[in-house]
């Protein structure tokens, strides 16, 4: 494996460089780090539960830095549990509820959840219970009218993201609560808001939502650190066994550090939201347009205008196959993902793009590309200069294959 | 619970996949094969040159719709197979591609064997179509190789059912 | 609750101060905070299975720093799994193993285990797995005797520490492994070693142990990453669930900057080992002993010598209560804690303490002090000057209270 | 699952417990009680010095074995019902000890609680032992906090069981 240094030598560092895979990795803001170091090196590293000066003085800071982390949400600082990851938040909603609330045993979850929340709740099969998928219209959109019908007295939760991580859709949130809550005020409403973070407002002081998933490196903040809120009354059992301390669903997580920078992250990110989803709307909109129109056999994956993720770019490029579009881009230096199945463990291709009735080559075929607040236009520009013959010479190695 | 891979390719197959040799359409092939299925994200089309009486290769070609490894391999099998017999290149496997790769990461073998077995239905085209004569060396059963690829069409129509295309 | 303000103002800063409570939370080494900074800011920030620059570039080095991180135990960089903490990783072996290993339904754990080992354990009580409690003597030292009497046909995994992280006692791992697997080879044997790691030798490549705990943030290295050896041939299913990348047994782990501080923290530990080991053992013996004869009614807990851990102190000083012990001493700039009830959401005393035989307000009376490599002779000087005073007050308050 | 606790005082609590007011064993007390255990790692030890006729509390000290809010608590109580009659120290409550203090974490209610005890110990006390008559407003029935001394005690006992001590 030590061969992966000759594979970048063979690669090369190209000239000009364009990240626009965030959602697989990603910096953090150069101020948010720097709020970071003193609890790294001198401050506020102690336990909070430790009556000393160095207890204390962290659990001050840890209250401070959790009142920062739920002002975006407008909800009580004491409703959010911290977590190491949004997949952990997703895990602790799901499983962490089902330890608690027996009796009924149905879930309903939407074919394009992410997998944490789809293997989550089809994990809780050995014990009795039933998971209901829902589908989605073929620009991602939950179908109401079958939640509506699937809802029913042995319903205990429905999970339903606010955004779709890979296709951009802006979900009904509003009416799929509504929904629910009509139906039956007692079914529990979960959604996975991680990639609607700071893409939309999330006031959730106002709305029955009881649940939500969110996390710190959406935002460029530190990986290592996420959140689940809440709402009071509802009851969780930690997924996991340990000493707990302050946060009493999840041990282990208190780190300082990390802490600071997530508030960090939220201060800035909210700071400049509105800005920061007008350029990245601007951007979003001129790499989808600008990518549909400038090569052809191109397709748009989710919806389009409003009812799209301000920083999510999705396209499926006919005759081209998703992993080696991701190496020629990369060689031009543009840094992006695929939906393809050349890029997975079962070799199947992403479950969102077939959810919305891609067909598999069309799902091979496609590339995500989010657009973050430090990417610029004159990148965007670049992007869409050279994408065009990185897809031409993709076809080119296709040839005559017929699709 | 499905899962992403890394792939630590050896540089040669960046290096193929930069500057594929032998890639394109042959018009004059003596024999043209496919394996796989666009539906699986991998498909190989395999054309062979082939001299009369000694069946010598003395051209051959590949298109690929299909990932790094994909096709590298394919095109690494069209350079390993230049100048050879029909017997001679028929008796290179998967693993002789691999290794001249420097390694395809596991859950990638099936890229080499694709083109082997697309290689494989070439030659069996050849003696069926073109000598109408079945050499001795030529197994009468389908090789492992070969079944690969049947195995990705076959899962290529049960994908199609799947989502009812 | 926004008084903690207040509650530091009138605390004070201490003139002098002296950290001591490094179980409880540690600033990380200056240098590995170092080595961590390019891996927030500019590098190798992606995810290590995307086939692009970036990822392949994250890749490479994920590869490099779990080379380094597995040194120290001798074994292969694949046999270590990448968790967030080492409470993950005692629940991945415990509860990871039972998802794989169906029939044999016992499992023996010692009374002095962390909670994250014991609760783990007796959360599949629901699951019909039977838990055997090993006793410890006044030492806290496991009881092979009965070890050996208790494996039987039916015992899935025997789970000891290396070193129990509250009174130091360094076990006979090398003679409880012989048990295990002179009776029954297949018996899997996982021992956490989060207190162990650094302070003694565990070298894994040549002994029998299935599976080890192991942490970044005990030798100086930053919180929020951890690590489970897992021997070749043992299977483990993940405790959570998620999308998987390189490690395959916990979703969303693969955090650079955390990486990179482990590794480093790895090499600084261990190029500097015997340094390190030679400089707590000197300050260990001269605080335990110092304490022990220049305060009357003072009791060590835990043994002497070679089998204690060289970083641990933990004394009861009879007649004083533990939180009111750690406030004063706080007060005076010595920061450490307590097996006390009070500190306690169960108001239960330290189970390892009531475990090795200590009446309940002997073990109200605890204190644990650790020593790190950045503790000083002076520090130790100035602890051994000022605890003296600590316990007059105390005691003077409890007065004529008869214990 | 066992934890710790954050316990965020106020800072009157440690004002108090720094520099304790009427800390000690008074020689010349006419009631003395306790309260707790120290196997549950809080008990508290009340002194009285009463006026003969009026019942007025002309002093009053402790003495504790317990947490910085134990102390505090019992502290703040003596301070509270000096000068106070015996009536109307015993109408003080946890919760007006706790306001006081400026609020305890809600795990720590029961050392309000154990201090409020101690001194309803030390105010029936002087009833069956001094006086020998029992005032009307007293109640025969123990109170919340004398129960909960009562509860603390005898999971002393049980704790003492369990350890075999
Ligand atoms: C809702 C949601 N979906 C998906 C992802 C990530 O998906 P993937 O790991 O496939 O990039 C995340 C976070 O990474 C997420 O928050
Ligand atoms: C083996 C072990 N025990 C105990 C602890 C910590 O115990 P506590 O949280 O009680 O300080 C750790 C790590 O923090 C540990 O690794």
């Amino acid at each position: 494996m030590s061969h992966i240094q000759d594979l970048l030598k063979q690669h090369g560092v190209p000239e000009r460089e364009v990240y626009l895979d965030w959602i697989n990795g990603s910096v953090v803001d150069k101020e948010v780090f720097d709020a970071m170091i003193p609890y790294y090196l001198e401050k506020d590293y102690g336990n909070p539960a430790i009556t000393h000066r160095i207890g204390w003085s962290t659990l001050d800071f840890y209250e401070r830095t959790k009142r920062q982390i739920s002002q975006p949400l407008n909800v009580d600082p004491q409703s959010i549990a911290i977590t190491h990851s949004f997949t952990e938040s997703n895990n602790l909603a799901i499983k962490g509820l089902t330890k608690m609330y027996k009796g009924r045993k149905k879930i309903i979850v939407s074919e394009v959840e992410h997998l944490s929340v789809i293997h989550a709740a089809k994990s809780l099969f050995d014990q009795g219970y039933k998971v209901d998928i829902l589908p989605v219209s073929n620009d991602g959109t939950i179908n109401l009218d079958i939640l509506q019908e699937k809802i029913d007295d042995d319903t205990l939760l429905v999970s339903l993201q606010s955004i779709n991580h890979e296709i951009g859709t802006i979900q009904p949130m509003k009416e799929a609560l509504e929904i629910v809550k009509d139906k039956d005020e007692k079914i529990i409403f979960h959604t996975d808001a991680t990639s609607a973070f700071g893409r939309i407002d999330l006031d959730f002081s106002k709305t029955e939502v009881d649940l939500a998933t969110f996390s710190s490196n959406r935002i460029l903040g530190p990986k290592g650190i996420a959140g689940l809120y809440i709402k009071d009354g509802i009851k969780l059992k930690s997924i996991y066994e340990g000493q707990l301390s302050v946060e009493i669903l999840a041990p282990d997580v208190e780190n300082s550090p990390l802490l600071a920078g997530f508030a960090k992250a939220v201060e800035l990110h909210f700071k400049n939201f509105d800005e920061i989803k007008n350029h990245t709307t601007k951007l979003r909109d001129k790499l989808l347009y600008g990518l549909h129109t400038s090569i052809e056999r191109t397709e748009i994956n989710g919806p389009a205008g409003e009812r799209r993720a301000p920083d999510n770019v999705n396209v499926s490029f006919l005759g081209c196959e998703g992993e080696a579009l991701t190496v020629e881009s990369s060689m031009n230096g543009i840094y992006a993902s695929s939906g393809s199945a050349c890029t997975s463990r079962v070799l199947m291709p992403s479950h969102i793009l077939t959810a919305i009735g891609r067909k598999p080559e069309e799902a091979h075929g496609s590339m995500l590309m989010t657009i973050n607040r430090l990417n610029t236009e004159e990148q965007i520009n670049y992007v869409l200069e050279t994408m065009p013959k990185v897809i031409e010479r993709i076809r080119s190695i296709t040839g005559g294959i017929e699709l | 619970m499905s899962s992403r891979i890394p792939l630590p390719y050896a540089p040669r197959v960046l290096e193929l996949f930069q500057n594929p040799q032998n890639l394109g359409r042959m018009e004059d092939a003596t024999v043209i094969a496919s394996a796989g299925s666009p539906a699986c994200g991998d498909m190989i089309a395999f054309y062979l040159k082939v001299e009369d009486k000694s069946e010598i290769i003395t051209k051959s070609s590949f298109e690929s719709y299909g990932c790094a490894s994909n096709i590298a391999a394919a095109s690494q099998l069209t350079i390993m197979i230049e100048k050879k017999t029909l017997e001679e290149a028929w008796n290179f496997t998967w693993a002789d591609v691999s290794e001249a790769l420097g390694g395809l990461p596991s859950v990638k073998t099936h890229c080499g064997s694709l083109a082997v077995g697309a290689l494989r239905r070439a030659i069996r085209t050849y003696y069926e179509e073109i000598t109408k004569a079945t050499p001795a060396w030529l197994p009468e059963e389908l090789t492992k190789d070969e079944k690969h690829a049947l195995e990705e069409e076959a899962l290529a129509e049960k994908l199609k059912k799947k989502y009812k295309l």
